[in-house]
């Protein structure tokens, strides 16, 4: 599959896990503004819940992807990265983009 | 060489299956598909597929070669050969005829529906309608497509959609006519293509100008066709 | 004779803007005068409309045996090695540059093609998208094409435009500024003169291709 | 040419731009939070309700929510119309997606305005 076609079908698959992720995001936010135990339980299983937080790194990855490949997709409507060339550099450097953020999102939940 | 051939017979067959031909290519010389293809016809001249001009120009033997879609006449055999083998399938999404052929009816009817001829109402000068080099030049890149269905067959939306979505040829050629200084329905064309089909399953992925034969962008052409729906809009 | 409804076009048409030569871009001519009067004409006889024959019984009985002698084949000579011959000997004798003495050789082995021909074989009778069928027939258009390129080519004794002869390698408009009329049933050749005549221009006289 | 059906707003040009409109609106909110987050690593519960109870992060929020709908409903309409080619499915496909949207947008509210 060419890298441009990975990078589209990718955004749709992130874009799933985001919707069904978004789920944990509300669950998490709505316990957070509770009250202050409610909040001190949301930071503590971010702290100490190893599943807590992969969970959270899986939604945030996807976030990430389904961002950076969004941005990708306003500069190809205004007229960049429509060439072969481009195309794919601009995919490329999509992946580049989202990993590195992924992998930042890993450090900080960590 | 082992060349592993895509084979469909609706008389016969109740399942296409892949036929594997061993095939002598001579020394020295980088062959096309198609000539590789004309060997083995020689041999089994029950192999089916579609081809004319042999040279890029009449788009009969579009297919898909080693996963990529391409003309056989202009795609020398060490640019399709994987592995060390050349693996020849119909292009993806249009119903099999047989063997390599393919019904291209959705194709055509994707092509009819963009109206592909120049509309003007105005009465006709003596002798034709002008254009400056420079609206002429807003057709380059987009007249010289030759139908071969290369990039709509590789073109998820289109696989998905083939009736709604009109496919990256059809848009290249819809922009065509849009982009015309001689045409006059230019309205009437961005009415046709402004519902949530027609264009907008484009999301870009860029298979269609992977794929083209004669380098064309129809990804371009379509951003093209969404500025002007905008510009209308707004 | 006019035939109402039969049209050719392409070199078919045999309309020589360019007398013999049809090298280089000369088709652009073509296309740019023939084009517009094929389109005007097209235009008005659908216009007024016209009379077309059709077709009876004996024509399509005609027409069928060619097709029914490949579908009820039993043995016979394969397509693909008969095209390759004929391909060689086209290749040989009637290319570029052409010889009396080899032509005659060239039309011997047509001769001997052509009886193979007759005796094609299809293998694959199938209805499906069948295109050993279509080359089969198509090998015997070819041979049509074949006879009638090869058979006035030995006929005309000078050299013109693409048509160059090692043993006639001079213009002879006196005897040839004519037109070769291949006649397929008898296989011959006669000559048919060329047409000057100004419809609203001069004719340009023909000239020796010298660059 | 297609008719029959657009998927939210007028035309497929209306639901193209709402999904650009709707994907900025989400990006800048996804921007802040992070950014916000990152800059204030010893968040107290009294600063984070705080932000929440300010009314430009409510409205803000809010615009985030009907996003969230707006942009997940184009999304998803269009995956489901490319996948899901049984009428039947599609449509209880679509619904749920619907309905999990609805949810969604209402116990945003409800969170924000702490009914």
């Amino acid at each position: 599959m060419p890298v441009t076609a990975i990078v589209s079908i990718l955004h749709r698959v992130t874009g799933i896990i985001l919707f069904v992720g978004l789920a944990f995001l509300f669950y998490a936010f709505d316990l957070s503004l509770e009250s202050q135990e409610g909040f001190d339980q949301v930071v503590n299983a971010l702290q100490t819940n190893f599943l807590v937080k992969f969970v959270i790194w899986g939604v945030v990855s996807a976030l990430m992807y389904h961002f950076v490949a969004g941005v990708k997709h306003l500069f190809m409507d205004m007229g960049y990265f429509e060439e072969l060339e481009s195309g794919r550099s601009a995919a490329i450097a999509n992946i580049v983009i989202a990993v590195v953020l992924i992998v930042l999102a890993g450090v900080w939940i960590w | 060489m082992l060349v592993s051939i895509y084979r469909y017979n609706p008389e016969v067959d109740d399942a296409p299956y892949m036929q594997d031909y061993e095939v002598e290519l001579p020394e020295g010389k980088d062959l096309m598909v198609l000539d590789v293809l004309n060997l083995l016809k020689a041999k089994d001249p029950s192999i089916s597929y579609r081809r004319s001009c042999r040279e890029g120009v009449c788009g009969s033997d579009g297919m898909n070669m080693s996963g990529k879609n391409g003309l056989a006449c202009i795609t020398p055999v060490s640019e399709a050969v994987k592995k060390g083998k050349l693996v020849l399938r119909p292009l993806p999404g249009l119903p099999v005829v047989r063997d390599l052929v393919v019904d291209m009816g959705q194709f055509y009817k994707q092509y009819e529906k963009i109206r592909p001829f120049l509309i003007n109402d105005a009465p006709a000068p003596a002798i034709e309608r002008l254009q400056s080099p420079e609206e002429r030049e807003k057709l380059d890149g987009l007249y010289e497509c030759i139908l071969c269905a290369c990039c709509s067959t590789a073109c998820p939306s289109f696989w998905w959609n083939p009736d709604k979505f009109v496919g990256p040829s059809g848009l290249l050629q819809a922009y065509r006519f849009l982009a015309d200084s001689r045409d006059t329905a230019t309205q009437e064309r961005l009415s046709d293509l402004d519902d949530p089909f027609s264009v907008f399953r484009c999301h870009g992925i860029m298979n269609c100008v992977n794929v083209c034969p004669k380098g064309l962008n129809p990804t371009k052409a379509i951003g093209n066709i969404r500025t002007m729906l905008l510009q209308r809009a707004t | 004779m006019v035939i109402d409804g039969l049209y050719a076009c392409g070199e078919a048409a045999c309309v020589s803007v360019h007398g013999a030569n049809r090298l280089g871009g000369n088709s652009l001519l073509d296309l740019v005068v023939f084009g517009r009067a094929v389109g005007l004409h097209v235009k008005k006889s659908l216009d007024e409309g016209f009379d077309s024959l059709s077709a009876n019984d004996t024509d399509i009985e005609k027409a069928m045996v060619r097709l029914n002698r490949l579908n009820n084949s039993t043995g016979g000579e394969s397509v693909a090695a008969v095209r390759a011959d004929l391909q060689r000997v086209m290749q040989l004798y009637f290319g570029v540059f052409r010889d009396g003495e080899a032509m005659q050789k060239g039309l011997a082995q047509l001769k001997e093609i052509r009886a193979r021909v007759e005796n094609l074989h299809l293998e694959d009778k199938s209805q499906a998208f069948n295109t050993a069928r279509i080359e089969a027939l198509e090998l015997e258009n070819l041979l049509e094409v074949a006879e009638s390129t090869a058979i006035p080519a030995e006929f005309r004794k000078e050299s013109r435009g693409a048509h160059a002869r090692n043993d006639f390698t001079e213009r002879d408009d006196e005897n040839w500024l004519k037109h070769s009329l291949f006649h397929p049933a008898g296989k011959n050749v006669t000559k048919r003169d060329v047409n000057f005549a100004p419809k609203t221009m001069e004719a340009f006289p023909p000239k020796i291709r010298s660059y | 040419m297609v008719t029959q059906i657009t998927s939210f707003g007028r035309s497929g040009l209306y639901d193209w731009m709402m999904q650009r409109v709707s994907a900025v609106v989400l990006s800048l909110y996804t921007v802040f939070i992070i950014g916000y987050l990152l800059l204030n690593p010893d968040l107290t519960y009294d600063q984070w309700s705080a932000l929440f109870e300010a009314t430009w992060m409510r409205i803000f929020s809010l615009m985030v929510l009907l996003s969230i709908g707006m942009h997940s409903w184009i999304g998803l309409w269009s995956i489901s119309t490319d996948y899901i080619k049984a009428t039947g499915a599609r449509f209880f496909f679509q619904s749920l997606c619907g309905l999990v949207m609805f949810v969604y947008i209402v116990w945003g509210v409800q969170v924000l305005w702490g009914l």
